[in-house]
């Protein structure tokens, strides 16, 4: 096939890993290592936390390898054992979103031990597990992914990921939607929107969803509606778009774990076009204290004030 | 010798070095060559308008550079330029034009065509101190010029005004000084080394001319050099050309040889006179090469 | 003077304003006796900064066909810097409205200082009409007068569940 | 549930004319959680104000509000008014049925229309009013003063006077700052060491006043009224209590050979030292980069010879904590340097005049220098080079200042005068000597100022040229210098024998950093920014901070010594008080919320968000969360919008008061 992508490499990097996990667990260097481990379902995946040196075999890399297990680092670290350093591997993508984290405090770079994985692109969540990873059925994020390999790890594999030259969705599908009138962006969205259940998957998946309580939660004021009905779904994407911008560096789970198939990280990334056309800014690619919503410049564009 | 990294340039020549100053060119070519730097001159260029064209119509001025601009981009590589005078034009051009974007729009409409804003414009100094580096130019020497005493001469436009050409710093430049020292010749220093030598008046006043180059022929010699050495065409026929008439008027002598900054590094790297136009210059300077054992 | 004609369609104008600028400049155009549309009702906050996007959002939602954000003018800010925080919140923030849809005809940010009493005017005055020219804002509304669960899961066989229960 | 009052003001005929203010009590009435509505010819009359308290008594009234005019107007009345009938004054609030109404329509359906839905919204807020209890901060009546030139001085000596106690540092051995180097002062010309030494003397002798001097701020806590100043005292190797001052210690000192900085390295100075003979205090210090004894270990000369055992090696940095209610910052300037300026940086050198390197090119206080008596030469003019006294002098002006593309574009304001000045101190002392001036303009606003500078021209013989100069260069022991006469329109070159450039006045080094550490703010080129360029233009925006002199833009001694003195002023207006008060309108940290990202102190404009850590009762962290200080929140609620999760709110504009508002509409 023409477009398939080289994932041979995977190999050596699940090797790469297990070693560097056993040394970094048996030097007790690091007291827990979150990874991807083999799912139950054939060529599937799963997210794991391993404390013994001894199970560092179990720790594997795949292109089913596409959670961001950054979030087991805040909200989800329950799972994590405490005290003491914490390895974690990470793709180019996930590591944007930790940059993210430790730029708001979140995250402490010298509490974290981080195996890099350099890689070629993981599986679309709509592709099955077990396929093999083309043009095709690549994750829609990876094809424009500028981040193939991380950087600034504490460990990276020394294999280098063949990538392959793919159209990116998302810039043509905000191109598509930007080229509509205000109308018709309207009624495409009310469509995405009324299809909200208003699970909150997209919230328990995104690394940057931390807040103790959401916002959209409060009562007292109530200021976004609760109940799942297009009023309120409108609100809630909208005030989630906002409340990303600048900070979503583009992992994609929100939309990966969308039941309901909402193109959610199309806001995100529309938000993060015009945040780098506005004040050059792009998200995740060095730890910042402040984000392009948290400073100005007394130079800033203000052509839309009268 | 062999460059670390392969450097090919556009070359824009320029009508002087097609004209008067023929030995520039000639001298840039072959110099390049043994550096294995890469030229390639940029086909079908014309005139910059230097020096009329920006005192009578702007507009003009500015569509010849950006036309010739243009035309470098069909070229790999940044864009070489000898002469002073054609490297001010380009970097003004391009300075003004991404300053103004009604001026930028106008330009556009009479060439027909985008201007190329971003392209790297940069004069032979900045190839050879920079983009081949001191270091490397110095292992290039093998005729090292030694005891020759050079006032370097750089005129009004190779670094000024402030912020566009961006050669070096603008009233205190080090970069000629710096390439000499790498060919094994000694520096002096000296006071008109940034003062103008009338340039476009050389036909127009030549007695303005002859007043503001007097005055560097004079302070050169006094500061003890043997020799001018310059990067502009415009300069040279001032300074060359006009010597004899200056120590005519002044009742004077100073048999002070006007080298191109090309002719005095391809000397050091071990090119002969032939190669280097040597005969083609006004104020004879084999005797003084002589006397310091260069040739 | 001003609109002794009745329009068919009376705008809804909400507007969110600092105290220490607009406010005082809307009161100004008060002691000046200027006159302008009837439509807008004004907010009062500290200061730009404090204006929250979702605000804007609740105001359309509650049924405003307009929204204007005012406040001091860059460098004038009573709190240091707390409108050029607002310029950048609200720079994402109509990009973010404008491309889910709102058109952003309906939203006017305007710098409008305590001496600037006539601006005030002609910023009410400008919306007001524009508003006035594009009819209600018919895109919340609707919105908020849907019910379904979920739009997209109107299969038959639902439909048939649906309607046998 | 609530019992609001509402009471609609008629405000004579100018709300009434066209607001049907029956119409609005009687429907404003009806609302829920309205216990009393009614309407009164002038609410804001003390008739008005007692319906109001009244009422409240009677009524038993929870919330007010009260329809009349803009709050801008009356606010303050009508909280002071149901404050004395015994609610918290924040449970009232104004809807502004005058300029937001019946001023500006004139239909009056819907100008009544619009008062109802008014009122009606301000109704909905104010059942989410909370009770705000005013916020007092006591004051610690001590002040500090960062740096010892004349603005700090004479603002140290104007507050001590008043009897509270100040605590000035100062960076250099002694104080005195740029006025101890300079001769006479213009327009009198009087001797600068002559009225600044005793001021110098004033300071150090004042029981009120705690002097630091060889010591710099290291740290600043706190916020008006309750600084906490670390101040960091360089070790000065000799014991101030001990030492006498007797100098013994600095004429037997070896290493003698120093450039001295007070001079501007004209002349030289040991390794222990004063900067000068009337320096306060006159402890010397020893230089440890260039004494012997710390460079190698040997030598130890000075402790052998001093009588009363004040030298120690081993001194060390001492770090002292000092309590303050409020800082007048007085760090005053430095001067252009046309030395070649380090690549990338916005300020450029100036190469055309050598970038610095021929020997008699000086600037305007080396000049000082050699005219002072006390100076290096003993006030005789003579060339650095060769001690030779110059026959032709030349000054130019505006050397850095007004020229941008030299990367400033702002006028130092002193040089016209001490250019002036200078000439008229070289015609006195050269008498055969010509002085040739290059100006752009002469600015000579200020009282005398333009008669010293005519006399200058007309009695001294100064000739002033109007232009600029292009180049200098050595040419054997004279200085070419090339300029133009652009009122002539000719060139022209002089051969001078000395050059004396009046470079351009520039914050002083390290303004930045101290003011990161004041958490005031500072323009383009560091100079501190005060608060309203018109109307407070000694106060930092940051409340308990003053500036005084050139700190804050260039400045003679005249205006530096008024703003000093009004600094000082400021800081005593604020001692005058026990407490300071100030409306509850700030920000408070939910902290059950709050998830420590810090979004809030990133935008807040006072640096009001501090870290707070929350433990369980072993003393575990759980987290740490924001918190806001009540005495520096300026109460913008620029947090309150930032927030992700709301977790920090503004009082008095809460999310509950606004979102009730919206939805009254």
């Amino acid at each position: 096939m023409t477009n398939s992508i080289d994932t041979s490499i995977y190999t050596a990097i699940t090797e790469a890993i297990q070693d560097e996990a056993r040394r970094i667990l048996s030097e007790r260097s690091v007291i827990a290592v979150v990874g991807y481990t083999a799912a139950r379902r054939k060529g599937s995946a799963q997210p794991v936390v391993i404390t013994q040196a001894d199970d560092a075999g179990k720790l594997i890399f795949s292109a089913a390898c596409v959670n961001n297990l950054a979030v087991y680092l805040t909200k989800a670290k329950k799972e994590i054992p405490k005290g003491g350093k914490i390895g974690i591997v990470v793709k180019g993508c996930d590591l944007k979103a930790l940059v993210g984290l430790l730029g708001e405090s979140q995250l402490k770079r010298e509490e974290l031990y981080l195996i890099g994985v350099p890689c070629a692109g993981v599986l679309a969540s709509t592709a099955q597990p077990a396929r093999e990873l083309t043009g095709d059925t690549i994750a829609p994020k990876c094809r424009e992914c500028d981040n193939h390999l991380p950087q600034g790890c504490d460990f990276v594999p020394d294999q280098r990921p063949v990538t392959l030259e793919l159209a990116g969705k998302y810039s043509a599908e905000i191109a598509r939607l930007e080229a509509m009138t205000p109308a018709e962006r309207w009624a495409y969205w009310k469509e995405q929107f009324k299809k909200c259940i208003k699970c909150y998957a997209c919230r328990q998946v995104c690394p940057f969803c931390f807040c103790e309580q959401c916002l959209c939660d409060r009562n007292k004021p109530q200021m976004v509606e609760t109940t799942p009905r297009p009023a309120g779904n409108t609100a809630w994407h909208i005030v989630r778009a906002m409340h990303l911008a600048g900070r979503c560096a583009g992992c994609a789970e929100c939309e990966r774990v969308c039941p309901m198939d909402i193109p959610l990280n199309l806001l995100n990334r529309k938000m993060a076009k015009e945040l780098k056309e506005l004040y050059d800014y792009e998200a995740g690619f060095e730890v910042r204290e402040k984000g392009p919503l948290a400073m100005y410049d007394e130079k800033d564009d203000q052509s839309f004030i009268k | 010798m062999t460059p670390k990294k392969t450097l090919n340039y556009a070359y824009y020549p320029g009508c002087s070095l097609h004209a008067s100053a023929g030995e520039y060119d000639l001298s840039t070519r072959e110099l390049f060559k043994k550096l294995n730097i890469g030229l390639t001159e940029v086909p079908d260029w014309f005139c910059c308008g230097a020096t009329p064209a920006h005192n009578v119509d702007e507009l003009l001025s500015l569509s010849l550079c950006a036309k010739n601009l243009e035309l470098a981009e069909q070229v790999e590589g940044d864009l070489a330029v000898a002469c002073a005078a054609c490297f001010s034009r380009l970097k003004t051009t391009q300075h003004v034009l991404s300053e103004s974007d009604v001026k930028r729009r106008q330009v556009e409409k009479a060439i027909d065509a985008p201007v190329p804003l971003t392209g790297n414009v940069k004069h032979l100094l900045d190839i050879l101190a920079r983009d081949l580096g001191l270091e490397q130019l110095e292992q290039a020497v093998t005729k090292p010029l030694a005891g020759l005493k050079v006032a370097c001469y750089y005129g009004c436009l190779l670094t000024r005004p402030t912020d566009v050409p961006n050669l070096d710093c603008v009233e205190a430049p080090t970069i000629m000084e710096d390439i000499l020292k790498a060919a094994g010749a000694e520096t002096v220093a000296w006071s008109h080394r940034m003062e103008c030598c009338g340039a476009n008046f050389t036909l127009s006043r030549p007695g303005v001319v002859i007043q503001l180059s007097h005055a560097i022929l004079d302070s050169a010699k006094e500061a003890g050099a043997d020799c001018i050495m310059v990067a502009c065409p415009l300069c040279h026929g001032n300074l060359d050309i006009r010597q004899k008439e200056i120590e005519g008027v002044y009742n004077t002598e100073y048999a002070m040889p006007v080298f191109y900054i090309t002719q005095l590094v391809g000397l050091a790297t071990g090119l002969g006179a032939d190669k280097l136009g040597l005969d083609a210059l006004i104020v004879n300077p084999m005797p003084l090469l002589k006397e310091k054992q260069l040739l | 003077m001003h609109h002794t004609e009745k329009h068919n369609f009376e705008p809804k104008i909400i507007a969110f304003v600092c105290t220490w600028c607009t406010y005082a400049g809307a009161d100004l155009a008060g002691t000046s006796r200027m006159q302008y549309p009837a439509n807008v009702r004004v907010l009062k906050f500290p200061c730009t900064g404090r204006i929250d996007p979702v605000f804007i959002l609740k105001a359309f939602q509650q049924g405003a066909d307009g929204v204007l954000v005012s406040g001091c003018h860059p460098g004038d800010c009573h709190y240091i810097a707390g409108n050029f925080h607002a310029r950048r919140r609200f720079a994402a923030f109509r990009k973010l409205l404008e491309f889910v849809g709102v058109d952003l005809g309906r939203l006017q940010f305007s710098w409008v200082s305590a001496a600037e009493g006539g601006k005030w005017v002609e910023m009410v005055t400008d919306l007001t009409e524009r508003v006035r020219g594009m009819g209600p804002m018919q895109e919340f509304r609707e919105l908020a007068l849907e019910e379904q669960w979920s739009g997209a899961i109107d299969t038959p066989e639902l439909r048939e569940a649906y309607n046998s229960i | 549930m609530s019992r609001i009052g509402v009471f609609i003001c008629h405000c004579g005929e100018n709300i009434s004319r066209t607001v049907d203010v029956e119409r609005v009590a009687a429907q404003v009435g009806t609302l829920p959680g309205v216990a009393f509505s009614t309407d009164y010819k002038y609410m804001c009359s003390d008739p008005g104000q007692g319906l109001l308290k009244k009422a409240i008594q009677e009524q038993r009234l929870s919330h007010v509000v009260v329809a009349a005019c803009s709050p801008r107007m009356h606010e303050k009345t009508f909280r002071k008014a149901v404050e004395s009938a015994g609610l918290n004054p924040f449970l009232c609030e104004m809807a502004n049925i005058r300029e937001h109404c019946s001023w500006v329509h004139e239909d009056r359906e819907e100008a009544t229309q619009k008062a109802i839905e008014i009122v009606g919204m301000m109704v909905e807020r104010v059942k989410k009013n909370r009770v705000l209890p005013t916020i007092t901060v006591p004051v610690t009546k001590r002040s500090l003063v960062i740096g010892g030139g004349i603005a700090g001085i004479q603002a140290a000596l104007d507050i001590a006077d008043c009897g509270h106690e100040v605590v000035l540092v100062e960076r250099e051995p002694s104080i005195g700052g740029h006025m101890a180097q300079l001769s006479e002062t213009f327009p009198t010309l009087d001797c600068s060491q002559c009225i600044m030494t005793p001021k110098m003397v004033d300071v150090a002798n004042h029981p009120k006043i705690k002097l630091y001097t060889y010591a710099e701020i290291e740290h600043v806590e706190g916020y008006i009224g309750n600084f906490q100043v670390t101040v960091r005292k360089k070790a000065r190797s000799v014991d101030e209590d001990k030492c006498t001052g007797c100098g013994v210690c600095m004429t037997k000192c070896p290493q003698k050979k120093i450039p001295n900085t007070f001079d501007r390295n004209l002349g030289m100075r040991p390794a222990i030292y004063v900067p000068f003979p009337q320096a306060v205090p006159n402890t010397p210090v020893i230089d440890r980069e260039n004494c012997t004894k710390f460079k190698t270990g040997k030598c130890g000369v000075c402790q052998k010879v001093c009588g009363p055992g004040a030298v120690d090696y081993e001194q060390e940095d001492q770090l002292i904590v000092e309590p303050v209610g409020a800082i007048v910052v007085a760090t005053g300037f430095d001067l252009y340097s046309i030395e070649e300026k380090p690549k990338g940086s916005p300020i450029k050198g100036y190469g055309e005049f050598g970038h610095g390197k021929i020997p008699d090119v000086i600037d305007g206080m080396t000049f000082e220098r050699l005219a002072s008596a006390s100076g290096p030469t003993g006030g005789k003019i003579l060339r650095p080079s060769d001690g030779r006294e110059p026959k032709q002098i030349v000054f130019i002006q505006c050397v850095g200042s007004r020229a941008r593309e030299k990367g400033i574009s702002y006028c130092s304001k002193i040089c016209c005068m001490y250019t002036a000045k200078h000439t008229m101190l070289y015609h006195h002392k050269v008498h055969d000597g010509q002085a040739y001036v290059f100006f752009m303009d002469a600015r000579t606003p200020g009282k005398s100022y333009d008669e010293f500078w005519r006399r200058s021209i007309e009695e001294e013989e100064a000739v002033y040229i109007r232009g600029m100069v292009s180049r200098l260069y050595q040419k054997g022991d004279k200085i070419v210098v090339m300029g133009s006469d652009i009122a002539v329109g000719v060139q022209v070159e002089i051969e001078a024998d000395m050059v004396v450039l009046a470079t351009a006045v520039q914050p002083q080094k390290g303004a930045d950093t101290l003011a990161q550490k004041l958490g005031i703010s500072y323009d383009k080129y560091h100079f501190y920014s005060e608060a309203h360029a018109k109307l407070r233009p000694v106060e930092c925006a940051t409340a308990g901070i003053y500036l005084a002199g050139a700190c804050q833009g260039p400045k003679d001694i005249p205006d530096t010594v008024s703003q000093a003195s009004a600094a000082a002023a400021k800081v005593m207006t604020l001692f005058a008080k026990d407490k300071l008060e100030r409306e509850p309108i700030v920000a408070k940290v939910r902290e059950a919320g709050c998830v420590g990202c810090f979004y809030c102190r990133k935008v807040c404009p006072y640096g009001a968000v501090e870290e707070k850590e929350i433990r369980d009762r072993q003393g575990n962290l759980i987290k740490v969360v924001a918190y806001v200080n009540p005495g520096v929140c300026g109460g913008c609620g620029t947090c309150q919008a930032t927030c992700p999760s709301k977790s920090v709110e503004l009082d008095g504009y809460t999310d509950e008061q606004i979102v009730a508002m919206i939805e009254s509409l």
